[in-house]
């Protein structure tokens, strides 16, 4: 009798699962996940803390915040950041101050760790939303943050 | 068990251990490398103690001295004990595998292998576990340098 | 090779190299198999192939940066490896954390489980050739990962914790967000289950297939839902409590079969439990600092430390080495992937091919965390 | 219009020369009808695991990606064939067309509709049984000649699944030829416009004929949850894991083509092939019989994915155990209580 009962069982279990494939079979139009990506470009948006990559957001006199302290760069476990700094005199004061030369952003050798974000004390720099990243060639992912000519914005240190 | 009971029961096996809690949460027992398979399976076979456990096998390079840090547990009555071997030989460190104790450390063993060189006897199957067979060196000694693959900062 | 005679035939054993690239691995994990026809003789775990040294890589970088690392050994519970390095850390400088980092550590924590289970349940189905499954569990772990990039930024590797806290606050939907998934996945549960539990082929599949015993279970060092499914207890987060799972209410999943059907039913157990864990929580986070500060160079006082956690995948051990520098001397995982993956000889001698692939995914491998 | 040409060529040809033209030219338009129509039960598979799994399916190459098994075709036919070193390399070209011959060959018996059907023999449904066997000799051949232990395996897995699994569908077939009474495919489709489909006639034992030959089918077909021959998860791609470009092709497209005919032979012996239900478009003339055939064949192709994508796959002993200790026991006992329904004269 067992021999009967387990066929019994085992067409009925066959069929719950099969109940649940094909509820979703009828409601395929309505459920489908699929994001087709390159067509919703426009309709797609990023969480506000996603972490794309590093960007130094400018105002619109070309200042930016960073002072050149290096934190970030000291930060950075995988030597991402790199900061090529000088001495300048400062213009209200008088004192030598430093300032950045270039700001150097590898985006090949980040990891999104966060952690140059977390360290900077004048919040130079931001997580950017963007997520299109790749490039024919690999010298393109070495970017300089600071626009050329730019400079720290008066009243900014650390 | 308290630290104090088993450092006693543990204690009566033989003289030349030394017991330590400075520094850690356990209780650290230093045993001398020819003794480690009898005093291992002494912990796991006495019937208050029951160190059934092996959860971590670390190989440790003190800069003098190569060793390897075996964290016990008794899944029983849930007390820990942290037993060290070292030695000063290190071209040819070597004492005997516990892996037919708890089996979890043939697999461990091997890694201590692969990365310090401490040859472990009467292990089933000695060999680097994780870097090709053609590597040279030993890769988490302190005196190990390789110009090319490794970036100090 | 070894050959033997039965009568007149003649057999032989061969073999075959499963991996690193093959399907069933789940990454780049070689076995070398000794065959005997269908019959599997004997297996040999073959590592490295993604070894990345990340323990030699820890004693270089400070603390803060050996967070990140963690996230790159077992990706699938990598909150909760961040969580085991800043434990250790914040346990070595003895600070104590704010209640509200506790709480959110662990409903996060749980999210991670129940995104590891998850995915572990999609490819259990498709390595027994079921594939549907795994798209079905991909849309509900898909929810998780958006509450984890509005929340921490990222989807995978999330370093979120920090030594002294969390790197920022939650997000403002965070609570919403986690209701809306846990109301969703109390319905989806119950489909897994119709659609693979229930199912009469999965049963024969697992169902007294790769039997673990709880001595050898203990011995070999087995851990998370491969020991419970021998009847081990085992669960860090019952045995040694962290963060918050002193003062949430749940239940150990325990299994005594310690087949690969056991295995599998813990694991959807302990989805159950995360959510209720979950459900405790989340309508109560205590307010307070996101973040105990700490100075910005960390240094360890001298001395050893250890701190063990949960993971989906088992117990995850940190061994820490100071001699009082702002990088550890030693850094050591005792990573859960390692010893549960040293059973599978002994599980899968003498069993099928197809028992392989099921015990394999049954064991949950993910490779890096082998590897580190 | 098929009977114009017929004359046409008779008019201009000796009638040995336009008999054999006439075969050339029919057996080409079913190579392509048939090529086609298997290149778009693949666009189904897809189509339909999208739908099973939340997903859309193809959906680039053409409206809703109705171009795109084409597209693949195209790059496989266009793709360099490559093969390892060592294989028996006169056993490995053959292989695939072992495959996709007998596959064909098979289609050549069936009644599409009245007229549609290129060869009637008296012995159709014994011609069906024994070509569609014939595909594993060259499953076996690839296997083994490519030198591979995953093909290997495979080739062996699908030997023993094959010769099991055949006894489960002559037998279950046989029960519904003892209703009736003959082996011509044109005349068991006779026999139900009569007497209603034969499912219905037989009372239990036809559907549980029907039900065992919908599992011995899908396993004959080497589709989940029987795909052990080519089981990804265990053996990589199973036997044509050496297979490239047009030749793994030839092997992919017979597998569907497989599953057509599976699926056709189910509509003729259990659902009349091309009769309308309850005889609703009897009297139309116009009307496409071949309509009512393709879409019973569609419905149980429809089955059989469905089927796919939801089961796991048994293993190789199991699989062996549903046949010797379930399927045929059932079948044998099915067999004698057809022949004391039809002694009784039970049938409807």
């Amino acid at each position: 009798m067992s021999y009967f009962s387990e066929i019994y069982n085992g067409i009925k279990t066959l069929l719950t699962g099969m109940s649940v494939t094909g509820h979703y079979f009828v409601r395929a139009r309505k459920g489908a996940l699929t994001q087709q990506y390159p067509d919703n470009r426009d309709t797609l948006k990023m969480f506000d803390r996603f972490r794309g990559e590093v960007i130094m957001p400018h105002d619109e006199f070309n200042e930016h915040r960073c002072t050149g302290c290096q934190k970030c760069e000291i930060a950075c476990p995988n030597g991402t950041i790199e900061i090529i700094w000088d001495r300048g005199i400062d213009e209200v004061t008088g004192k030598k101050k430093k300032k950045i030369d270039k700001h150097i952003y590898h985006l090949a050798m980040c990891t999104m760790c966060g952690l140059c974000i977390e360290a900077c004390p004048t919040d130079a720099i931001v997580w950017a939303q963007n997520y299109e990243n790749s490039v024919y060639d690999r010298t393109h992912l070495t970017k300089i943050l600071n626009q050329p000519g730019s400079k720290v914005k008066a009243g900014i240190e650390d | 068990m308290t630290n104090t009971e088993i450092q006693n029961i543990v204690s009566s096996w033989n003289d030349k251990l030394e017991f330590s809690e400075e520094e850690s949460e356990f209780l650290n027992v230093m045993v001398p490398p020819e003794d480690i398979h009898d005093i291992c399976s002494q912990l796991k076979a006495h019937k208050d103690l029951k160190f059934d456990y092996l959860f971590c096998v670390t190989g440790m390079d003190w800069g003098k001295e190569l060793g390897v840090i075996y964290h016990l547990e008794s899944t029983t009555f849930r007390h820990n004990i942290v037993v060290k071997v070292k030695t000063e030989d290190r071209e040819n460190p070597s004492w005997d595998s516990v892996s037919d104790i708890w089996y979890t450390a043939e697999y461990h063993e091997m890694e201590v292998y692969d990365f310090f060189g401490i040859k472990f006897n009467n292990h089933p199957n000695l060999k680097r576990l994780f870097l090709p067979p053609d590597w040279q060196g030993f890769s988490l000694r302190k005196d190990y340098v390789d110009e090319e693959n490794m970036i100090i900062k | 090779m070894e050959s033997t005679v039965k009568g007149s035939l003649k057999t032989e054993e061969y073999f075959i190299n499963m991996g690193p690239q093959h399907p069933a691995t789940h990454g780049v994990l070689r076995l070398i198999l000794t065959i005997d026809g269908e019959i599997i003789k004997n297996v040999e775990p073959d590592l490295g192939y993604i070894h990345r040294s990340i323990e030699k890589m820890c004693e270089r970088d400070s603390y803060q940066q050996i967070v990140h690392l963690t996230d790159r050994m077992d990706y699938l519970s990598s909150h909760i490896n961040n969580e085991a390095v800043c434990l250790v850390v914040e346990k070595a400088l003895e600070i104590e954390v704010s209640d509200r980092v506790k709480v959110i550590r662990t409903i996060i924590g749980e999210l991670t489980r129940i995104a590891s289970h998850c995915l572990w349940w999609g490819v259990t189905g498709m390595d027994l050739g079921a594939l549907t499954t795994y798209f079905y569990a991909f849309r509900d772990r898909e929810m998780i990962n958006d509450i984890f990039e509005e929340t921490c930024g990222a989807r995978l590797t999330m370093n979120y914790n920090i030594p002294g806290g969390l790197m920022f606050d939650i997000h403002p939907n965070f609570v919403k967000r986690t209701k809306e998934f846990i109301a969703h996945f109390k319905t989806k549960i119950p489909e897994y289950d119709r659609l693979l539990t229930g199912n009469v082929i999965f049963h024969k599949r697992t169902k007294g297939i790769g039997v673990l015993s709880k001595e050898d279970a203990i011995s070999f060092g087995a851990s998370g839902p491969v020991a419970r499914g021998s009847g081990v207890s085992c669960d860090i987060r019952k045995i040694h409590s962290y963060s918050a799972y002193d003062r949430v209410d749940f239940n150990e999943a325990l299994l005594t079969d310690g087949d690969c059907f056991a295995r599998y039913n813990v694991r959807i157990q302990e989805m159950w439990e995360s959510l209720s864990i979950i459900e405790q929580l989340i309508d109560n986070i205590p307010e307070g600092d996101i973040i105990t500060p700490t100075k910005a160079v960390i240094k360890l006082p001298k001395g050893e430390y250890y701190q063990r956690v949960e993971t989906a995948r088992g117990e995850l051990g940190v061994y820490v080495n100071s001699t009082g520098t702002k990088n550890p001397y030693r850094f050591k995982f005792r990573s859960p992937g390692l010893s549960n993956l040293s059973v599978i000889n002994s599980l899968s001698k003498g069993s099928k091919i197809g028992d392989l692939v099921a015990i394999m995914s049954t064991i949950d491998i993910v490779v890096p965390d082998i590897d580190r | 219009m098929i009977k114009d040409i017929h004359n046409w060529l008779f008019s201009i040809m000796p009638e040995g020369v336009a008999s054999i033209t006439e075969m050339v030219l029919i057996a080409t338009a079913y190579l392509i009808l048939f090529a086609v129509a298997g290149l778009y039960l693949v666009y189904l598979e897809r189509k339909v695991a999208a739908w099973f799994q939340l997903r859309l399916g193809p959906n680039r190459v053409g409206p809703f990606g109705l171009f795109q098994t084409m597209a693949d075709a195209l790059k496989l036919v266009s793709k360099e064939l490559t093969s390892t070193d060592r294989i028996d390399k006169f056993l490995y070209n053959l292989a695939p067309y072992f495959v996709i011959i007998a596959s064909l060959t098979a289609l050549a018996v069936f009644p599409f509709s009245k007229q549609f059907q290129a060869f009637d023999i008296n012995i159709g449904l014994f011609f069906l049984i024994a070509v569609s066997s014939m595909g594993v000799i060259g499953i076996l051949l690839g296997g083994w000649s490519s030198n591979n232990k995953y093909a290997l395996i495979g080739a062996m897995r699908s030997g023993v699944q094959t010769i099991s699994y055949e006894l489960s569908v002559g037998l279950s077939l046989l029960t519904m030829v003892l209703l009736t009474g003959s082996l011509q495919l044109s005349e068991i489709i006779e026999v139900q416009r009569t007497g209603g489909w034969l499912i219905l006639q037989g009372h239990v034992p036809a559907v549980i004929a029907f039900m065992i030959f919908m599992i011995a089918g899908t396993a004959e077909t080497n589709r989940a949850p029987f795909d052990l021959v080519e089981a990804e998860s265990e053996l990589g791609a199973g036997f044509h894991t050496e297979y490239s470009g047009m030749k793994f092709a030839y092997f992919f497209l017979a597998e569907f083509i497989n599953m057509f005919i599976v699926a056709s032979i189910a509509v003729v012996v259990f659902f009349g092939g091309w009769l309308s239900p309850f005889g609703i478009t009897e009297g139309i003339t116009w009307f496409p019989e071949v309509l009512w055939f393709l879409i019973k064949v569609l419905i149980i192709i429809l089955l059989m994915m469905w089927f796919r994508w939801t089961f796991p796959r048994l293993r190789v002993d199991q699989l062996l155990t549903l046949e010797w200790k379930y399927l045929l026991p059932i079948n044998l006992v099915n067999i004698v209580f057809m022949a004391i329904i039809i002694w009784l004269n039970w049938t409807i």
